[in-house]
């Protein structure tokens, strides 16, 4: 085994530390700490697991409910009361930096972590949903990044048998190099079955349970927190991490069968950082020490030195205290499930976190130091120049379209817009059998039955719940004005909730933004979070967790600031469940909402896709977010759902109302290569004094179609004008094709044709 | 399509047509779950003394042209497509 | 009736085969962990989806050998009836219950749809409850489900009616392009001689109930409780 | 466990360590999507003159034994587990 290099500070810079922040080391041990012991710190302390340049934002997040059973940071993931006794708990985490590395491992380990995180807190996990980012698919680096990155999600989460039943994929120049890979997972508990990540009981035995650990993602959070360049990645190819979605399948059902014998005094995943951040973890949270001897730790490969396993991120590996007395039920359970495991150490009183190796002390430092005081900055925010600009940008200069035709076609055909079916066909969508919604309208909708919590399915039963996910976030609005945009990231998920029957009641977020010792950059950051908290407050829908990453940049800069937002939210009942496709021949098509924002200079066209894709544009200020006007909007839509009027709801989100509209026109599948579709016949000759494309193409916020029989569709219009919300009857659906007429012409297209474009688009162009 | 070993006129119109192989195995530090798995797999069904298994592709690439042209051509294919560098080795052998 | 449905280390639709039994249709069902050497009282045997030891090596390869699978074996040769369901077809076919061999998906991807079967032979204990010419609608999720076997074999399954169900478009035309795998002429789920051994790559549990959209696949559930027990009305 | 590189006296306690190598491959008549689909990327990206491809498995094992016991154990689960003999074929090689 070579010997540690002594510590220089070319090797304290080399761990991402700076030089005070070493010194707080030294101060905080009392002593010069060894390499290995630098090697902890260096991870303890990064970006990944610290959150030191972000904590003081996310202090803004609104983080308490009547619902909340778990707090956000509190554990690994938040829990959520749902009522009957039973709750959920969800999460999302990036793997950014490891995907754009090697896309399928990157992407797989990716959602193998955040499952982990969803089954360490004691729940089941039922349905997971992704988020990603790619540059643009004319370039074949990119095919490559995004055909691994789907293909290792896929392969995780089948593999795994957990449904992937949402998501989200944008492309667009400034994620090239940089992917982004979001990864979010749900899991199904009893709140007495909530388990806690902490070491209680001084004299509990430790267990590692789970594969032998390799050289693989050494250092994988440190790689994380800094800038993703040529050298970075390098360094991180030689130390990939492999995941085995069969091994964690097995883990999870040995670690749920374990916890409910009631053995288990804590639980924890070892995600970013493994063994150390697990350990020291642990061990802070129960107020104890924990001392464990790496000798005993299962190893993949020979000569690994301490600093080595430490910092190892060997995927699928969890450590759990035991009640002492009761090794025998986990050695039994392990043994059922084929699974490795080891006794590694012992929970202690002397809240030091003791590693040893073969008996000999190599690392000895304070646990709750070390997890909870990490230096905490408050950075540096500087309004960037090009927010100006913006906000100069007129229409000016852009002659009014006469002819939407080929625009529609172009936008429908637009990868960013196109449906996502490549993506979605390869994940199982299914299994768990649950799955009421399928990918493909504007929230996924599952039903938690007995057999969706731990141990059940046994006979016991409570009525079904219905749970609605979406996740969003327009990052070019979000770049445009970070504030606006991310408040308006927050009102589209919640507006998805609503268009299928559902009422918000939780949030997770990934915080994906550049380096922030970019004043610009932070200040994205800065802008963005407080417009983020905003929504979530309106939306009574808290923060329960979530994930920062940094860094995200290429050699042209950073990518543009896409703070992810999962929401999730409840169906009352079966009968309210709504999908965005036209159901029926003769039905009313009602429009909630204004059909422009006219406060908005640009009516609706700044930052919209119309201007990126027709006028080659990113620019203008983006719709601004009314959150009262919204949450009226989500409410009133949510009664006549209710009141069993709404036949079929899809909102007005990129491309605008006509995209929507036609969106409404395309069936889900009815199987295999079957499309089904309804026309629609509108009329807007009313509104003479807007812009034809930004009626038909703007991206004014608060917009959702809805269908309704004939005969409901003046009690729904008046309803909702009572309820304040603007609304009107503006067609029919019907037909094969999609009319709409303007102030300014007849304007037709071919569902069919508009449905194969949409349809093709990416299958296409990854043909 | 499977080429008929009859036609060999391929190789009588002045061309050479050779089998090359790529053998493609995961480092030896990268985890394989498929090896290990096929190792326990082994040992359950009796088969005792395994020591390490490791599972790989192989992939049989039937072209034209000589020796040296087809080592140079299939190497650089092997190198960004075939084998996967971030995780795996590859070997490439030519017939004779 | 009592059903066991067997449990592998990497079963995943073990529980949904169990939910229809069970509450959809209102018989008893019981995980059977794939270490158990008997199959108990079971009346019919069910091998689930999933991914069965990861799928490594092949699909369906290592979990055969499972102590479990010989008294499958037993229980098949004296005639009970038994029915696998995606893995559960790999599996059985691995296991030589059944003829032939799933690869590897022709367009190399995996594939979550729904699709459209035709009952090719209407005769037997998992399809006797199918109206005739009636297409079915459910859904599918694999990526090697592209059933191949040698010439002869399929001369045979042919001629004996084995092919239960085969790949069609909603018209029940049997076109290319309604294959979502590549599958030898369409085929999507086969019998053994015998008749009592079935597996078919589309998961039935999946669309057993209005609330998940379809309800197609209890057809088959149905078929399998008629066959054994013709007096049985179910839930 | 992985073997260690060092721990060499394994094979001075007598016992021989070997590996052997089996490479499966498609069978003629099987159709072989993947090696399709390989020898279509390869046509794309301007690799020409390829005839044929096709993707097999390798599978590597490292053993205790001697060649002949080895060549046995390893055929006879070659046969009925490594290959399935309705679709491939496979060959074992040891080393020496
Ligand atoms: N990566 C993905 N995985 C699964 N489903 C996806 C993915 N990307 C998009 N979808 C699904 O495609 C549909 C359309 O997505 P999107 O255009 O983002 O909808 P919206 O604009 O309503 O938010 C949604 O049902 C979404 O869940
Ligand atoms: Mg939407």
């Amino acid at each position: 085994m070579p010997a540690d290099p002594t510590i220089t500070p070319e090797i304290i810079t080399e761990h991402g530390l700076t030089t005070s922040e070493y010194d707080r080391i030294k101060e905080i041990i009392g002593r010069d700490p060894n390499f290995t012991e630098l090697g902890i710190f260096s991870v303890m302390w990064s970006e990944h697991c610290s959150y030191k340049n972000t904590r003081l934002l996310l202090k803004n997040f609104p983080v308490k409910s009547p619902r909340v059973l778990v707090g956000a940071g509190e554990e690994n993931a938040g829990i959520l009361d749902i009522g009957d006794n039973l709750a959920i708990s969800f999460k999302i985490e990036s793997h950014n930096h490891p995907s754009a590395v090697e896309p399928f491992q990157g992407s797989a380990t990716g959602v193998g972590g955040i499952i982990r995180d969803i089954f360490t807190m004691g729940a089941r996990p039922v349905c997971a949903i992704n988020s990603l980012r790619f540059g643009e698919l004319s370039n074949s680096e990119v095919r490559r990044l995004f055909r691994g990155v789907v293909s290792g999600i896929a392969h995780y989460g089948n593999c795994f048998g957990i449904p992937t039943v949402a998501g989200e994929v944008y492309f667009d120049k400034s994620y090239e190099g940089n992917p982004l890979v979001n990864a979010f997972a749900l899991g199904v508990l009893r709140h007495d079955q909530i388990a806690r990540g902490a070491a209680k009981g001084v004299g509990n035995p430790v267990f590692y349970v789970g594969p032998a650990t390799g050289r693989d993602g050494l250092a994988g959070a440190a790689f994380a927190s800094q800038d993703l360049t040529e050298e970075s990645a390098e360094q991180q190819r030689g130390a990939v991490q492999v995941g085995d979605p069969f091994m964690e399948k097995l883990c999870m059902e040995a670690c749920l069968e374990l916890l409910s014998t009631g053995a288990v005094a804590g639980i924890q995943d070892m995600g970013a950082a493994g063994l150390t951040c697990s350990t020291c973890e642990t061990a802070a949270r129960g107020g104890t020490g924990v001392e464990i001897d790496l000798a005993k730790v299962p190893q993949r490969s020979p000569g690994m030195t301490p600093y080595e396993i430490l910092l190892s991120e060997s995927q699928e590996r969890m450590l759990i205290i035991v009640e002492k007395g009761r090794e025998e039920e986990v050695k039994r359970i392990f043994d059922k499930w084929d699974l490795p495991w080891a006794e590694i150490g012992s929970v202690t009183d002397t809240g030091q976190m003791v590693v040893k190796n073969h008996g000999e002390v190599v690392a000895d430092l304070p646990a709750a130091k070390l997890a909870d005081e990490a230096p905490v900055y408050q950075r540096e925010a500087k309004e960037p120049s090009y927010i100006n600009e913006v906000g100069n940008f007129t229409l000016d200069a852009f002659e009014d379209q006469g002819d939407p035709q080929e625009t529609l076609e172009k936008l429908l055909e637009w990868p960013s817009v196109a449906s996502k079916n490549w993506v979605y066909r390869q994940y199982d969508h299914m299994v768990r059998a649950n799955t009421m919604v399928n990918p493909g309208s504007d929230a996924a909708v599952i039903r938690i039955k007995a057999d969706s919590v731990p141990g059940g399915g046994t006979g016991e039963d409570f009525p079904e719940k219905l749970i609605a996910l979406a996740v969003d976030c327009n990052a070019v609005h979000v770049y445009l004005d970070p504030y606006e945009g991310s408040k308006a990231a927050v009102a589209e998920c919640a507006r998805n909730l609503a268009c299928t029957g559902a009422v918000p009641i939780g949030t997770t977020d990934n915080l994906n933004f550049g380096n922030p010792h970019n004043p610009e950059l932070f200040w994205q950051l800065r802008e963005s979070v407080r417009g983020l908290a905003e929504g979530c407050v309106a939306f009574n829908a808290p923060v329960t967790g979530g994930n920062v990453s940094l860094y995200n940049q290429n050699p042209d800069g950073a990518i543009d600031p896409t703070p992810t937002i999962a929401m999730v939210g409840l169906v009352d009942q079966k009968e309210h469940v709504t999908t965005q496709w036209f159901k029926d021949e003769g039905d009313a098509i009602i429009l909630l909402g204004d059909l422009v924002d006219s406060s908005d200079d640009l009516e609706g066209l700044g930052g919209s896709a119309y201007l990126q894709v027709i006028h080659g544009q990113k620019n203008g200020s983006p719709p601004a977010c009314d959150l009262t006007t919204e949450r009226t909007l989500g409410a009133t839509l949510l009664g006549l759902i209710q009141s069993g009027l709404v036949k079929s709801a899809h909102d007005c989100a990129e491309g605008g109302f006509a995209v929507a509209l036609a969106e409404s026109c395309f069936s889900e599948l009815h199987g295999r290569n079957t499309p089904c579709f309804l026309g629609a016949d509108v009329n807007l000759s009313d509104s003479v004094d807007i812009r034809l494309d930004a009626l038909l193409f703007g991206e004014s916020r608060g917009r959702v179609i809805i269908s309704c029989s004939d005969l409901d569709a003046v009690k729904v219009v008046e309803r909702a004008k009572l309820m304040g919300v603007p609304s009107q009857r503006i067609g029919t659906v019907g037909g094969d094709q999609l009319k709409i007429k303007s102030s300014r012409g007849e304007h037709a297209w071919e569902i069919a044709v508009l449905h194969d474009l949409w349809w093709n688009s990416i299958g296409n162009a990854m043909a | 399509m499977p080429l008929d070993p009859w036609a060999l006129n391929d190789v009588f119109q002045g061309e050479l047509l050779m089998k090359a192989k790529v053998i493609i195995t995961p480092k030896a530090e990268v985890l394989d779950p498929q090896g290990k798995t096929v190792q326990t797999a082994l040992e359950q069904m009796g088969c005792t003394g395994v020591r390490e298994v490791r599972v790989g592709k192989y992939v049989e690439v039937e072209m034209d042209g000589d020796h040296d042209t087809i080592k140079t051509k299939l190497s650089e294919y092997a190198d960004k497509f075939l084998a996967n560098p971030n995780i795996e080795d590859y070997r490439l052998k030519l017939e004779d | 009736m009592n059903f066991a449905v067997l449990q592998f280390p990497g079963s995943n639709c073990d529980q949904d085969c169990v939910h229809v039994l069970r509450t959809v249709l209102g018989h008893s069902a019981f995980l059977l962990w794939h270490k158990e050497k008997s199959i108990g009282d079971a009346d019919a045997v069910l091998v689930p989806g999933g991914f069965s030891y990861g799928d490594y090596l092949r699909t369906g390869s290592i979990a055969r050998f499972s102590p479990v699978m010989n008294a499958v074996k037993e229980f098949a040769a004296q005639g009970g009836h038994v029915l696998g369901i995606c893995n559960g077809f790999q599996i059985l076919c691995e296991a030589g219950l059944l003829p032939g061999a799933l690869i590897r998906n022709r367009s190399l991807q995996f594939r979550c749809e729904h699709v459209y079967l035709k009952v090719a032979n209407n005769d037997t204990p998992f399809t006797n409850q199918i109206p005739e010419d009636r297409v079915l609608r459910i859904p599918i999720a694999h990526g090697e489900g592209n059933y191949f076997c040698d010439e002869k074999t399929l001369e045979t399954l042919e001629t004996n009616g084995q092919i239960l169900f085969q790949y069609v478009d909603r018209d029940g035309d049997l076109t290319d392009h309604a294959n979502p795998n590549g599958s030898l002429k369409n085929i999507a789920g086969i019998s053994n001689v015998e008749g009592n051994v079935a597996g078919m790559m589309p998961h039935p549990e999946r669309a057993s109930e209005l609330v998940l959209n379809e309800d197609d696949g209890r057809l088959i559930f149905e078929s399998l409780l008629y066959a054994l027990n013709p007096g049985l009305t179910t839930a």
